[in-house]
């Protein structure tokens, strides 16, 4: 944490960066995202086991980009955001600069989107035992339970769409659920307008979705939204192979193709 | 204004479920969800949640639903027939909090203003408050400051407060709260002679609302202050979705073919596209003024117009924040201000 | 408010017969905006488009349904006739209550409900339709021909003497292709060097012409009558301006034992090299790969001796662009390599040769200047068996096709053996002959009957050494699979034809499909069979499928007439049906995010970007924007588009939705 | 009341599938008259979402169809829509929808016999699956 806050007093003093996008305190127990603008103020910083949102979101936000150059603390999620945005056209080699956390919690600075790819070479994106079994736990169950399960869950949403608005990736500005004419995505937040929304935000994700789990943290009446979207990240993965934001230049599964795709249910 | 004060002992809750939904109404009471607690319809009391300070989302659903049919129609050559919604059954919320019991006066106040929301009003009328007073509060809890308390008793027809034995002293508040008991009067013993106060939860004033409300305008051109209280701020609707307070709403038409229905459904003054206009200028561009109209409406031009304050310190909008925006925190800064 | 005219066809009792019309033109008058419902015999006759005529003008139609056949039947014969009408021909709309309805279901109340509901789906479509206008694209009336074999020749000459420009890009460094290696060509045993040498002087000398042999395309952008093409010009290491082609430099230079590719490995050459002595241009180029110089760093021999100093050991590849309108790929064949015949000892035994180098053999300006000499010892083979299909029709090898030309050139190889080599005997092993062309048939039966080549049906399983001979094992299937073993002093395999080593690379820079053995796709196999699916792109010769000369010369000269018809006027009209990224009014100027992952997803590289700047120039944001002349309308990229900012005319979001809503 | 009639949308590309079914026309073969065609350029225009929407509009049934792969008339539209089926479908089959009632086909120009089968095989599956009674129910749900 200390290298962590030397490391902004430098970039803040130096003025290499404007601003460091971080966690500071928060309400009770909670930490929040803190936007350090002076060398001084970089005490505020913190860096912990609480510190899970992925701060990548505020990259793309029009009044954070005003700041000036950022340089922001990033947990693997958070960099594979931004290599996943740059292969996205989003942000640009050396817009920003991250201040990479291992799970061990060491930093270390990341300002081009090569330093991020290899960074993040030496750790796997698996899914860890536990959010597999619970993948497992839904698969196995019947169609029927799935639907129940799902209803169930979808029959609380409000529509917040916080899923959205902390979701780093979810960055246009005219999101298809405020398109009308047509209207894709009934606005209301009855059972169709609901199964609508997450079947396409999942579908909007695939293979884009950097596993942050910010949608399910966000969401205020507790969907576990994470689910469809790592589903869609695993069948992405099996079927041809690619990961979200491994690279700069990553590809996109679903604008590319190859001959041996194989399916089993195409007559 | 208390008309009566009763003991509902707790085995009795049971039963008075049983009389309220052969008297033809629905309970809507706190049910738990995984770890968050929703009112919803129940069969029996014991499918309620059995320990809370809040639930997730507030009781306004109950009369100015999620979503709500406003009216159907349905097209026969050149002719269009419309049906409107049928009567709202009657409904009884129990176990909400009398924060929540608060906010109904401010819903009404909006809803009533200068047009009579009919649909609103029925559902109003239809509906009776079970409020239970809150013996634990968290650091999100601020009622105390915005003109509440946790045994307070505006909005309820009946305040429950749970006291030494486990059983409920309850205050019978209304005519509506009357009707209930006399579908049960032998439920409702004679009261003992306790004071409700000693079991409530303690909620310190923590702003002054009179210095909030008389800054708040001066402070509107402060540009600075809303955009650092709003940088983290996402923009999604969260706040507004878990308030009992908030009233704003969208028109949705859906159609089938030669059918249709007229929806009302919640919106939210902190999403980008709230004020956007057809010719794509939007008078709220950015999130910080969003921010600004969410607290200058809630704390002064609300304040002003329907002589209700918006908000009723619940702090939902602060807990389920996902940038922990906290509204008391910043209601603070704005009141201590210089 | 819409005005929608709903026109009814009986198309006599096509429909009539089936689809209750009467019911269904009462029901399409009560469809909300339909102004106008009738039904009439036949639509598509004079009466039946005067009646759309006369209801536009006197009901004010704004859009027009016409249910009868399948609009790719009669769609333009409907949307002419709105167009005559003074409606734009793109707010007519078909509903196919013939093919997909009357047709195929039984006559009864279901069928016409359907034919019903077929019509609201369209009402519900058309009424959203918008007036749309063919697009106008310029045309450069420059056409680029790839491959100069006899295909490419072909039809680069058709083209110039139709008076367009063209510009003929060889990789080698001659012109000529596979039919100059040829010795003789059937079925009438003429020279191909005689027939094909003035058409390649011709090419030299023409006026409209630019060749540029030891080059390759580099790049192919833009769209049909616009593309531009990188052309890599590989160095030569000898200024074509300046040399003569007197030869000196070939005479001197020390490196003389490269395998010639010209003579297919049956003759020498040397390092700085030209194919063959009738070579177009006559020119030598460096074989960098084997020159002394580039090897060991001296010998520069070659640049002593130039008494024109045309030498230049220091060039550089060059990247042209070039400006055309029109490409034909005329990028001819391969044949299976000696990899793949093991079982053959193709590759292991010098004796055991393909077809093409027996061409070389037999040639008279050949290595052994038209002498049948066997590679090993040069001792004239007194027993040569030639084995047809070779690869081909084979599974095993991933060649299930024909290779169509095997048949003719084996017959063709057995009867120039054997007026060479008189008391020699020639065996032919054949799964089938197919000898479907014009005096083909008469061909075969000459090489058996007349020079009494032994044609024996059946494969042959292996083929080894020993002794000195090569025995070839293999079964007679005519005398009930009786196995056969011949003892021949050489093997010639004709081996199968597959599509060139890069041809998929091409495609991919062509952007035109390719089928899965790497041969180029026509865009229809019967009725487009010389255009791709990409619009501006033509195909001549063997890189489509296997084909002899006169097929391809048949198809080079049908490319090229495409091609001029193209060149025909200045400007061409496309059908609007493409897609659109919307533009708004600032602040927010385009929906699109700008992601580009579309751009990757178009099949046609038809996505470009467009930068928003404010007026001092600075740039707000970077969106997609559709270059009208390469898109072809897929909507491949509307429906990965995640905020719909791309929609497709013709087929927009909001019309399908809403001819969904009809159901 | 006779036996449940299923409602199937089918979506199709024009040059594969529209095709081969007026070569089904052209030839007279008879198949079940449920199905309602929706013609789109290409199976790459298919927008996952149509689906969706067909099943909201009523639909027992759905069938997507296009030209085989190698043959699309652009070259690759059918190979993004496999890639973008294969993620929709399992999807789909996660949230527990039935897939069941979702047929996905290769149906040439020439394969005008191949369209008319696969129609009737579609209906009969879908007629044994009986009304799709997962998103009836939906319909109304969470309004008041």
């Amino acid at each position: 944490m200390e290298e962590l806050r030397k490391k902004a007093r430098e970039l803040l003093t130096s003025g290499a960066v404007k601003v460091i996008i971080g966690y500071g305190p928060g309400s009770g127990k909670r930490v929040r995202a803190v936007f350090v603008r002076k060398p001084e103020q970089a005490d505020l910083l913190i860096c912990d086991d609480r510190c899970l949102q992925n701060l990548a979101v505020y990259l793309t936000k029009p009044e954070v980009k005003a700041l000036g150059k950022a340089a922001v603390v990033a947990r693997l999620p958070t960099l594979r955001a931004i290599l996943q945005l740059a292969a996205e056209n989003q942000l640009t080699d050396g817009q920003v600069v991250a201040l990479g956390i291992s799970p061990e919690g060491k930093m270390t600075e990341l300002s081009q989107f090569k330093a991020i790819e290899e960074f993040l070479a030496g750790f796997s994106f698996e899914l860890s035992a536990e959010e597999k079994a619970t993948l497992e736990k839904l698969d196995q169950m019947t169609p029927e339970q799935r639907w129940q399960f799902w209803q169930e869950q979808f029959a609380k949403c409000v529509r917040c769409y916080g899923c959205r608005a902390s979701c780093p990736l979810c960055y246009c500005e005219k999101c298809l659920a405020e398109c009308n004419q047509p209207q894709w995505i009934p606005a209301a937040s009855h059972q169709i307008g609901n199964l609508d929304w997450h079947i396409i935000r999942a579908m909007h994700l695939a293979n884009r979705c950097v596993n942050c789990g910010d949608c399910s943290r966000a969401c205020p009446v507790g969907i576990p939204l994470h689910l469809l979207n790592q589903k869609l990240a695993e069948e992405v993965f099996k079927q041809f192979g690619a990961r979200s934001g491994m690279k700069a230049a990553q590809e996109y599964a679903l604008c590319n193709w190859k001959l041996e795709d194989r399916e089993n249910f195409i007559k | 204004m208390i008309i009566e004060k009763k003991l509902l002992k707790q085995d009795s809750v049971e039963k008075l479920f049983a009389k309220l939904k052969a008297d033809g109404r629905r309970i809507l009471a706190p049910k738990a969800q995984g770890d968050e607690i929703f009112f919803e319809q129940v069969a029996s009391a014991s499918e309620m949640a059995k320990d809370y300070i809040q639930t997730t989302l507030s009781p306004k659903g109950a009369v100015f639903p999620r979503v709500e049919a406003l009216f159907r129609y349905q097209m026969e050559g050149k002719d269009v027939k419309i049906e409107n919604n049928s009567e709202p059954q009657p409904t009884v919320i129990f176990g909400l909090r009398p924060c929540d019991a608060a906010s109904f006066a401010i819903l009404n106040s909006v809803f009533s203003w200068d047009y009579q929301d009919s649909q609103f009003k029925s559902r109003l009328a239809q509906t009776a408050a079970i409020t239970v007073s809150c013996s634990r509060a968290d650091e999100y809890c601020f009622c105390t400051s915005v003109g509440g308390s946790p045994g307070d008793t505006k909005g309820s027809d009946i305040l429950l407060t749970r006291i030494g034995s486990g059983d409920y002293l309850a205050e019978i508040l209304t005519e509506k709260g009357k009707a209930m008991v006399t579908l049960a009067p032998e439920l409702f013993a004679e009261a003992p002679s306790e004071d409700k106060e000693k079991y409530l939860a303690k909620v310190p004033v923590k702003f002054d609302l009179k210095k909030l409300t008389e800054k708040l305008p001066e402070a509107f051109n402060n540009n600075e202050l809303w955009m650092e209280q709003s940088l983290r701020c996402l923009g999604c609707g969260a706040c507004a979705f878990v308030c009992p307070a908030c009233v704003c709403f969208d028109i949705q038409d859906e159609s089938k073919r030669e059918s249709g229905v007229r929806l009302r459904c919640w919106d939210s003054c902190g999403f980008s596209l709230f004020t956007a206009h057809t010719s794509g200028h939007n008078p709220r561009p950015v999130q910080s003024q969003r921010w600004r109209q969410r607290v200058m409406h809630k704390f002064s031009y609300f304040n002003d117009r329907q002589k209700y304050l918006g908000c009723v310190g619940c702090g939902r909008c602060s807990r389920k924040c996902p940038a922990d925006m906290n509204l008391l925190e910043h209601l603070k800064a704005i009141a201590e201000a210089r | 408010m819409a005005r929608i005219g709903v026109f009814i066809c009986h198309c006599g009792e096509n429909i009539a017969g089936t689809v209750d019309v009467f019911k269904v033109a009462e029901a399409a008058g009560k469809f909300p905006g339909v102004v106008h419902s009738v039904e009439y015999k036949y639509m598509c006759s004079d009466p039946g488009q005067t009646m759309i005529k006369d209801a536009i003008k006197e009901k004010k139609l704004t859009g027009v349904v016409v249910a009868a056949c399948s609009p790719r039947m009669h769609e333009p014969t409907f949307r002419r006739a709105c167009a005559e009408a003074g409606l734009n021909p793109f707010l007519c709309e078909m509903a196919n209550i013939r093919e997909h309805c009357s047709w195929v279901h039984e006559k009864g109340e279901a069928t016409t409900q359907k034919a019903i509901e077929l019509i609201r789906i369209m009402v519900e479509k058309v009424k959203r339709n918008k007036p749309l206008y063919s697009i106008k694209v310029p045309v450069t009336k420059t056409a680029l021909v790839l491959g100069g074999g006899i295909a490419g020749i072909q039809a680069a000459l058709d083209i110039a003497n139709a008076g367009h420009q063209v510009i003929l890009v060889e990789r080698s460094p001659s012109i000529g292709g596979h039919m100059l290696q040829l010795s003789e060509t059937f079925p009438t045993l003429d020279c191909s060097q005689c027939i094909l040498t003035p058409r390649m002087v011709e090419v030299a000398q023409h006026p409209k012409i630019t060749l540029y042999t030891y080059s390759e395309l580099e790049s192919l952008d833009g769209f049909i009558g616009n593309f531009k093409a990188r052309i890599r010009r590989k160095a030569r290491g000898v200024d074509e301006k300046l040399c003569t082609g007197c030869g000196v430099c070939i005479q001197k230079c020390p490196q003389k034992k490269i395998p010639s590719e010209f003579d297919a490995g049956m003759g020498k050459r040397t390092a700085i090299y030209v194919p063959c002595p009738q070579s177009v241009p006559n020119q030598p180029v460096i074989d960098r790969e084997h020159c002394t110089y580039y090897i060991k760093g001296k010998c520069k021999i070659c640049e002593k001796f130039c008494e024109r100093k045309a030498i230049r050991l220091d060039q550089q590849d060059e990247i042209i662009e070039v400006n055309v309108g029109a490409v034909v790929a005329a990028t001819g064949f391969d044949i299976l390599h000696s990899k793949d015949f093991p079982e053959y000892g193709y590759g292991k035994y010098p004796d055991v040769i393909d077809g093409l180098q027996f061409e070389r053999l037999a040639s008279a300006s050949g290595p052994t200047l038209g002498a049948i000499k066997r590679p090993s010892d040069g001792k004239e083979p007194e027993t040569v068996v030639f084995i047809a299909c070779a690869g081909s029709r084979d599974d095993a090898k991933g060649i299930p096709y024909c290779s169509k030309i095997c048949c003719m050139y084996t017959a063709k190889h057995a009867m120039l053996y054997k007026h060479k080599v008189h008391n020699g005997k020639a065996y032919v092993f054949y799964m089938d002959i197919r000898a479907g062309g014009k005096n083909y048939e008469e061909f075969v039966r000459r090489a058996i009957e007349e020079d009494g080549a032994v044609y024996l049906r059946g494969r042959v399983s292996r083929i080894y050494e020993e002794d000195g001979k090569l025995i070839v094992k293999g079964v007679d299937t005519l005398l009930g699979a009786q196995p056969v073993e011949i003892k021949a002093d050489m093997v010639v395999l004709a081996t199968a034809i597959v599509a060139n080593q890069d041809a998929e690379s091409l495609a991919q820079k062509l952007r035109v499909s390719y089928d899965p053995y790497h041969f180029l796709s026509e865009a229809h196999p019967k009725l487009r069979p010389v255009e791709t699916n990409t619009a501006g792109i033509f195909l001549a010769g063997a890189c489509q499928a296997p084909k002899d000369i006169p097929e391809a010369v048949a198809q080079a000269s049908g490319a090229a007439a495409k091609v001029a018809g193209l060149f025909s006027s200045s400007e061409l009209s496309r059908e609007p049906v493409i897609a659109v990224v919307n533009r708004l009014p600032p602040p927010v100027f385009s929906t699109c995010t700008g992601c580009f992952l579309c751009e990757k997803a178009c099949p046609y590289q038809a996505i470009e970007r467009e930068e928003i700047k404010d007026r001092k120039g600075n740039v707000i944001k970077v969106v997609a924007k559709v270059n009208p002349g390469l898109c072809q309308g897929c909507g491949t990229c509307v429906a990965l588009c995640r905020v719909k900012a791309i929609d497709l005319q013709g087929f927009t979001n909001e019309q399908v939705y809403c001819e969904l809503m009809a159901l | 009341m006779s036996e449940f009639e299923p409602k199937i949308v089918a979506f199709v590309c024009n040059w594969c599938t529209y095709a081969g079914a007026d070569l089904t026309g052209t030839s007279r073969i008879k198949y079940a008259s449920n199905v309602r065609m929706i013609r789109l350029p290409c199976t790459g225009r298919i927008d996952f979402m149509l689906l969706l929407k067909a099943f909201e509009q009523g639909a027992d049934g759905i069938i997507v169809s296009g030209c085989h792969p190698n043959d699309c008339h652009y070259t690759a539209g059918n190979f993004h829509a496999r890639r973008r089926w294969m993620m929709f479908r399992s999807l789909l089959d996660f949230l527990g929808i039935d897939t069941r009632r979702i047929h996905f086909a290769w149906v040439s120009a020439a394969e005008g016999a191949k369209w008319a089968e696969f129609v009737n095989s579609v209906t009969d599956q879908v007629r044994k699956l009986g009304p799709n009674e997962q998103y009836q129910k939906l319909s109304q749900a969470g309004v008041e």
